[in-house]
């Protein structure tokens, strides 16, 4: 796909490469970043970045009680995480938004500095409203389902949709100690050889007795 | 991030290891107390919906004329709605279905009975192996299953992932030809449920175990209820044969998940713990609820993450759901009912076997079918629509054959009803069917004075031995 | 401010003024031409899903046993899937249920048959009076009525409201003890089709009234289909008498409205505008879709305003329904032609009134409720369990009347299956039950060569002398 061009135009943009005379030891230093980087990236399962499954996100454990309190609520089958925390005008915008925030994430977490209570800052709140509005356009403008729900239409415009709908997704308990242990197999943390049947019965069952 | 990562496995602190099969949930609970407090909760049978309950009723009460369909067969002795998992273990005990087995190696029922009633029965297959397991008598296990059902059910203690613990589900997911370690997580929050609730037979036929009772589910050519039943033909299999009618008859056991799979929730990606084990909220914790029971006791945390209708309409939802596959079902066992006695009739009169070979055929395939929707205690809301179709065809099957029945015992000299008993009283009913209930009480009041105390007690004695590691605090 | 509020109220400039009943849809049309130009669209008859279509398909030859179940009605001669409202005269003209009227007053069916069919009968109604207007025939109005339904039958001309034109409706809410005029905006969305899309009948013998076919829907004691089944036997009505079985039958006409009422859906405060009128963007411009046809020619708009699943899953959610549904209809509309011929066979070796008595009973009531889940044609869908529900209930009935009936038959000395003619052959069943089809299509093809572009010439001619207004632009 054009992903790489995308990244090379982007780099121009924003004179990310080098002038002539830097270009050996740019090269050098490139290169030792990119070791150290495959490394990381490996480590960190990066390369889930780019895909749109939310196991991607809870890599980072900072992220469970989101994961899971999604898993739990009616969004699950319908909206994965980058369905309302990236933004969908276009497809650049997409991946540079989720260039941003990774890297921002992502330093973050390594330096264990993130907050006690993570919330969804200002250009993330527009984001997502902007998400849920994609979505819902058609419920809550149609103005045959205003019939459904008294002042929606006027409410709906002058703040933020989950300042009433406050349970969509991730409830309104979310800081980690809340949400105890996460059972779902996480791709990055499963050992390789992870099976459903226990070993016992497996053995059992293969002896055949 | 190594670190990270280490911390995000482990965040909370463990109390102690957990070995191999622990059959303990006490142990299990120390480690996770909120789900093993909420586990227990199972042992609470105060809840009452509109046809269903946590408080263990009678169904033979309720409906007597159930007696008849089970003639011959141990579920004309007894048989009750489910209470909590807390209970699988006493109420095994309890039925008459089992008899009252004095010493080992006594009774009707094999050690395969126990399959989905402990947490001990993992404990054993692995020690035992499968087919040994299965080939013994239920009584011969009496001191080893002493615990209901429970966390290694379910789960994997090291690394507390879903885990599918009894041989018949897997076998019968490669019967379909499917693995069931491709399952994704989602559907191992229903499949945990179906190692159990689901419909299954005894094959007392299987190459080189013809000793066992191998626990068997029939799903080899598909979940639907016409599926199964090709398939009990195919094979020409029978649970029993029923003294009146002299059916070959076919029992149906709580096929939930085999419904429930034909239900629009299903369709729209819905498990089983979506409902029965919501998320819940103590103390600013957020865990899965584990005291599974009826949803309508609970419908905040159930119903609500999807619905956001008023409480009482998503209890009217169900119950209205309940209201019109019961209305169906309630009529075609009676007329079930009375086909057995008809053909009972019929032969009195001196039919001969082949004029009442495709009335045969049809009680069996009736009943079979009517089995199906009740035997599923939560099927009628489950998937109401599958539920009704079947009743259908039910009715159908079944008055075509009374069709066939009155003209045979027209030609027979009978042309009028048949003289029923009454329907309305289970005692009359079992007293004409044969079955002695006194004699059976008396008998099962002594083996719980005397045998159940005796078999708990050694096992208790025989678990007391299995240390509990404590993990030292970090 | 206040210009700008008037704008907001004729964001569009009106081209015509509307006065009194207009009956013509081109006229309402020059100012609303988006909605006028979709409900133009009801003409497309191409459209075709699994078991419905806008084709005029031929109900009759698809499920031939019909024949049997309306000998001696109307019915049995001539009886189509539905097509687009725009089709709602042609239709009557076409059909053999109306017979060949030569000449005003000839054929069987009265005035009141145009209640549903057209835009005229609003304004027939106004100016000859509610009773006068039930009280003629058919062909009566033969000139009179010439548009098919349109604006005129839902809208206020001069809001643009919704609105009521049929007294039936508003006399059923009266006889349950409501006010139409509490129904909110939202009900109306269905209501407007209620005037139409029920069941319904016609009473002669309305106090003052009784030269008037005066069309009734029998409300009054509930909308379930035990309701109206009590309602009629009440009043001891009767549709027709079947000549085979002699039974006092029911005809049950669309009820749509009234098993919709039962549905999920319902309950949920959908109407029937959501999906077969959906909002439609055309050049910016949002507008209610006029087509009123199958919603699943158009998911994407209709569905997915409240369900995000893919759209294959949606129409398997409708066929699967259907098909539920269907498997148990198509059933027991079989046995309900049996047991007419068996009864006929019963008459023929000499029952007795006595004897037949609760049989006949048990065909009228099976029959009624078949016809009540099938003429629906939406019902499948619409309420799929309350359909499977009544289906059941039709089976259990007339397989307990057909076991009557071979007791019987055996008493008269016949028992054995009773004789049936080939239930696969339209035309052989036609004959069967005595209908010379042949000569009545060659009376019709006359009929629709010399009466109807009479009828319609002159209607135009009508027509023509009345004055439609433009509006001055601005
Ligand atoms: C349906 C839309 C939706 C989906 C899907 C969704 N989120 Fe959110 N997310 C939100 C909203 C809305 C907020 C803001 C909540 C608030 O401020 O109370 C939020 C907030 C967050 C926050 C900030 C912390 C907090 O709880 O306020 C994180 C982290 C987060 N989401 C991660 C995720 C992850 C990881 C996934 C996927 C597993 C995900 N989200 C899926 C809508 C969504
Ligand atoms: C490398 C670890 C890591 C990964 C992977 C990660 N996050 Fe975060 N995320 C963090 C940290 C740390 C914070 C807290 C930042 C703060 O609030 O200052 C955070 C904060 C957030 C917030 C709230 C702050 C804001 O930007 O509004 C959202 C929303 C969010 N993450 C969504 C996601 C989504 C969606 C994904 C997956 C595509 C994801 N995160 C993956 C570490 C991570
Ligand atoms: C002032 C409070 C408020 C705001 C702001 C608001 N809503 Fe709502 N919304 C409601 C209420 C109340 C309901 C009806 C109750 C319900 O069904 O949960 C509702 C219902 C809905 C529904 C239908 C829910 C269902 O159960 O079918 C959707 C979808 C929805 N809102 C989306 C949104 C979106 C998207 C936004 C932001 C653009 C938004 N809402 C803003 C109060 C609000
Ligand atoms: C190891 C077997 C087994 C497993 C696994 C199992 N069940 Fe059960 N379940 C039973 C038995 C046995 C009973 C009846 C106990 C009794 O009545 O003594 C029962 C009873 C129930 C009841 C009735 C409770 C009441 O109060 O009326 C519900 C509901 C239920 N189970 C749901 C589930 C769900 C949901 C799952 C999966 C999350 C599940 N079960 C897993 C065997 C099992
Ligand atoms: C495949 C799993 C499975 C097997 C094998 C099984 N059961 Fe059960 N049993 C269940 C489930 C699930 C329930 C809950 C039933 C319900 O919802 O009606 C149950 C309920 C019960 C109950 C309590 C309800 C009642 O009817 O009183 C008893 C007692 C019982 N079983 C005895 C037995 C006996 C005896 C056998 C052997 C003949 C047996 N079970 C074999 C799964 C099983
Ligand atoms: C009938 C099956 C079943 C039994 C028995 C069972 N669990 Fe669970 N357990 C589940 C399911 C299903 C989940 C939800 C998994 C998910 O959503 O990821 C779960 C989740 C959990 C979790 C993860 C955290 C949470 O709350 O979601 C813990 C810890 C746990 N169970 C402990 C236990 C303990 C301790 C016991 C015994 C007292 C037990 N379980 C018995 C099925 C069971
Ligand atoms: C995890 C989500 C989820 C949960 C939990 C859930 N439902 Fe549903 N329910 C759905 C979906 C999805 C549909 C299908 C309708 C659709 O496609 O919008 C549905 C459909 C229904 C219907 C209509 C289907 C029918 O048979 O007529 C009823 C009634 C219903 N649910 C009641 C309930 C009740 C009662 C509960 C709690 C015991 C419940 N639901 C729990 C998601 C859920
Ligand atoms: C959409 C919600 C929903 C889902 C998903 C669901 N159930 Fe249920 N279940 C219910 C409701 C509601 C009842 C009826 C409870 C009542 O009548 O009190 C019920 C009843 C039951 C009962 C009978 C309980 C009793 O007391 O007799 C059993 C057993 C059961 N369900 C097991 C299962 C199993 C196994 C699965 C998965 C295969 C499952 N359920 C999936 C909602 C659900
Ligand atoms: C004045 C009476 C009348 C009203 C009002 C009416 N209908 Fe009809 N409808 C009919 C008749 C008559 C037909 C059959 C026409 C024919 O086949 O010739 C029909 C046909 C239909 C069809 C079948 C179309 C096809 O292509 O197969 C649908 C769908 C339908 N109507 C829905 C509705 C809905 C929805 C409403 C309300 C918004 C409504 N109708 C209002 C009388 C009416
Ligand atoms: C209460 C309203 C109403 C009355 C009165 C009524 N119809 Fe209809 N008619 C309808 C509706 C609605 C349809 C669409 C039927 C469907 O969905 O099957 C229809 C369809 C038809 C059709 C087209 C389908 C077919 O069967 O060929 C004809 C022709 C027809 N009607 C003739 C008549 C005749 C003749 C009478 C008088 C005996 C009559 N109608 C009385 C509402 C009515
Ligand atoms: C069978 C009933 C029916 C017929 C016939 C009908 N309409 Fe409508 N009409 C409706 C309904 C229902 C609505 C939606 C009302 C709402 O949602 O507020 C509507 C809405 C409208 C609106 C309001 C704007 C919009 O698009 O929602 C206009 C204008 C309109 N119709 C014009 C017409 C014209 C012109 C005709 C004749 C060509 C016509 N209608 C025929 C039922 C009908
Ligand atoms: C205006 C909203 C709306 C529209 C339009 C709509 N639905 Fe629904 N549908 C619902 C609601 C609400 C439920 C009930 C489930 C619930 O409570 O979440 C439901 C339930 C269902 C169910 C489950 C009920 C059952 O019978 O099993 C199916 C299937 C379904 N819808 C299909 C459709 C199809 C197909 C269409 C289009 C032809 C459609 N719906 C149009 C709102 C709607
Ligand atoms: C990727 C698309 C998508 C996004 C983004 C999204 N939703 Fe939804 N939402 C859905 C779908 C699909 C449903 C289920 C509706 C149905 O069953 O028809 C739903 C259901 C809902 C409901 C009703 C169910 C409930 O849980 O109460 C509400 C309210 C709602 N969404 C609000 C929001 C809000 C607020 C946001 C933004 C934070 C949001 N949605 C973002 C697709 C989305
Ligand atoms: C939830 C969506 C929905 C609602 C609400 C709804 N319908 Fe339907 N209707 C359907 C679907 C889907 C079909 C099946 C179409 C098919 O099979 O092609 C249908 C079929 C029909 C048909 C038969 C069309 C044909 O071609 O034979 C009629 C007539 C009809 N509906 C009238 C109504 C009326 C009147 C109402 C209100 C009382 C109503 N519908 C409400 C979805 C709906
Ligand atoms: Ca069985
Ligand atoms: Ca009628």
């Amino acid at each position: 796909m054009g992903k790489r061009q995308k990244i090379k135009r982007k780099l121009f943009q924003y004179n990310l490469i080098p002038p002539h005379k830097w270009r050996p030891a740019a090269t050098v230093l490139v290169a030792a970043i990119f070791g150290i980087g495959i490394y990381l990236i490996r480590l960190s399962n990066a390369t889930s970045y780019l895909s749109d499954d939310p196991q991607a996100c809870v890599n980072c454990h900072i992220m469970t009680p989101q994961y899971i309190t999604w898993t739990r609520s009616s969004h699950r089958e319908v909206a994965h995480c980058n369905d309302c925390h990236v933004p969908h005008d276009n497809i650049a915008n997409k991946y540079f938004f989720k260039a941003k925030d990774g890297l921002y994430h992502a330093s973050i977490f390594t330096l264990r500095a993130e907050p006690q209570v993570i919330r969804a800052l200002e250009p993330s709140i527009q984001v997502i409203q902007s998400n849920c509005i994609r979505c819902h356009e058609s419920q809550v403008t149609d103005a045959r389902l205003a019939g459904f729900i008294d002042n929606h239409v006027g409410h709906r415009t002058d703040r933020i949709c989950w300042e009433c709908h406050r349970e969509v997704p991730h409830g309104k308990v979310k800081s980690l100690s809340s949400v105890g242990h996460q059972i779902e197999p996480i791709k990055a943390h499963a050992p390789a050889d992870l099976e459903i049947i226990p070993k016992w019965l497996k053995e059992s069952m293969n002896t055949s007795k | 991030i190594m670190d990270r990562k280490t911390e995000a496995r482990f965040a909370y602190q463990p109390k102690v290891q957990i070995d191999g099969i622990e059959p303990r949930d006490s142990v299990w609970g120390l480690n996770y107390p909120r789900q093993y407090q909420s586990y227990m909760r199972t042992q609470d049978t105060t809840f009452k919906s509109l046809y269903n309950t946590s408080g263990f009723k009678d169904v033979l009460a309720d409906q007597p004329e159930m007696v008849i369909l089970w003639a011959g067969y141990a579920f004309s002795k007894d048989y009750n709605h489910p209470r909590g998992h807390a209970w699988a273990i006493t109420d095994v005990h309890n039925t008459l279905r089992i008899g009252s087995p004095m010493v080992p190696g006594d009774g009707p029922q094999p050690s395969t009975c126990w399959t989905c009633k402990s947490t001990d029965v993992p404990r054993l297959m692995s020690e035992l192996g499968v087919t040994e397991y299965y080939s013994q008598k239920l009584s011969d296990m009496g001191t080893d299953v002493i615990n209901p059902i429970g966390c290694a059910d379910c789960h994997n203690p090291q690394t507390m992932n879903l885990t599918i613990t009894r041989p018949a589900l897997i076998e019968a997911f490669e019967a379909m030809g499917k693995d069931i370690n491709k399952a994704s997580h989602q559907e191992m929050r229903s499949l945990v449920c179906a190692q159990c609730h689901v419909e299954y037979y005894f094959d007392r036929t299987k190459q080189g175990k013809e000793k066992a009772a191998y626990l068997t589910f029939p799903w080899k050519d598909g979940l639907s209820v016409e599926n199964i039943e090709a398939y009990f033909d195919k094979i020409d299999f029978a649970d029993w044969v029923h003294p009146i009618s002299k059916a070959r008859m076919l029992k149906a056991q709580h096929p939930d998940y085999e419904l429930y799979e034909m239900s629009v929730h299903a369709k729209r990606g819905v498990s089983c713990a979506d409902c029965h084990m919501p998320y819940k909220n103590e103390g600013g914790q957020k865990f899965t609820d584990h005291h599974i029971g009826s949803p309508l006791s609970n419908v905040e945390n159930s119903c609500f993450v999807c619905h956001r209708e008023k409480q009482s309409d998503l209890m009217t939802d169900v119950y209205e759901r309940q209201r019109k596959v019961k209305e169906g079902s309630g009529k075609v066992q009676k007329l079930i009912a009375m086909a057995h006695i008809e053909a009972g009739k019929a032969w009195e009169l001196g039919a001969t076997e082949y004029q009442m070979k495709d009335i045969l055929i049809g009680i069996r395939h009736a009943q079979w079918r009517w089995d199906y929707v009740v035997a599923s205690h939560g099927g009628a809301f489950h998937a109401p629509l599958e539920s009704s179709r079947i009743i259908t065809s039910a009715t159908d099957i079944i008055q075509e054959t009374r069709i066939k029945l009155s003209r045979l015992l027209a030609s027979l000299g009978h042309n009028k009803p048949v003289e029923m008993p009454d329907f309305s009283n289970k005692a009359v009913l079992q007293a004409y069917i044969g079955l002695d209930i006194p004699a059976e009480k008396a008998a099962k009041s002594k083996f719980l004075d005397e045998v159940v105390p005796m078999w708990l007690k050694e096992g208790k004695a025989r678990e007391a031995k299995k240390e509990v590691k404590t993990v030292s605090s970090r």
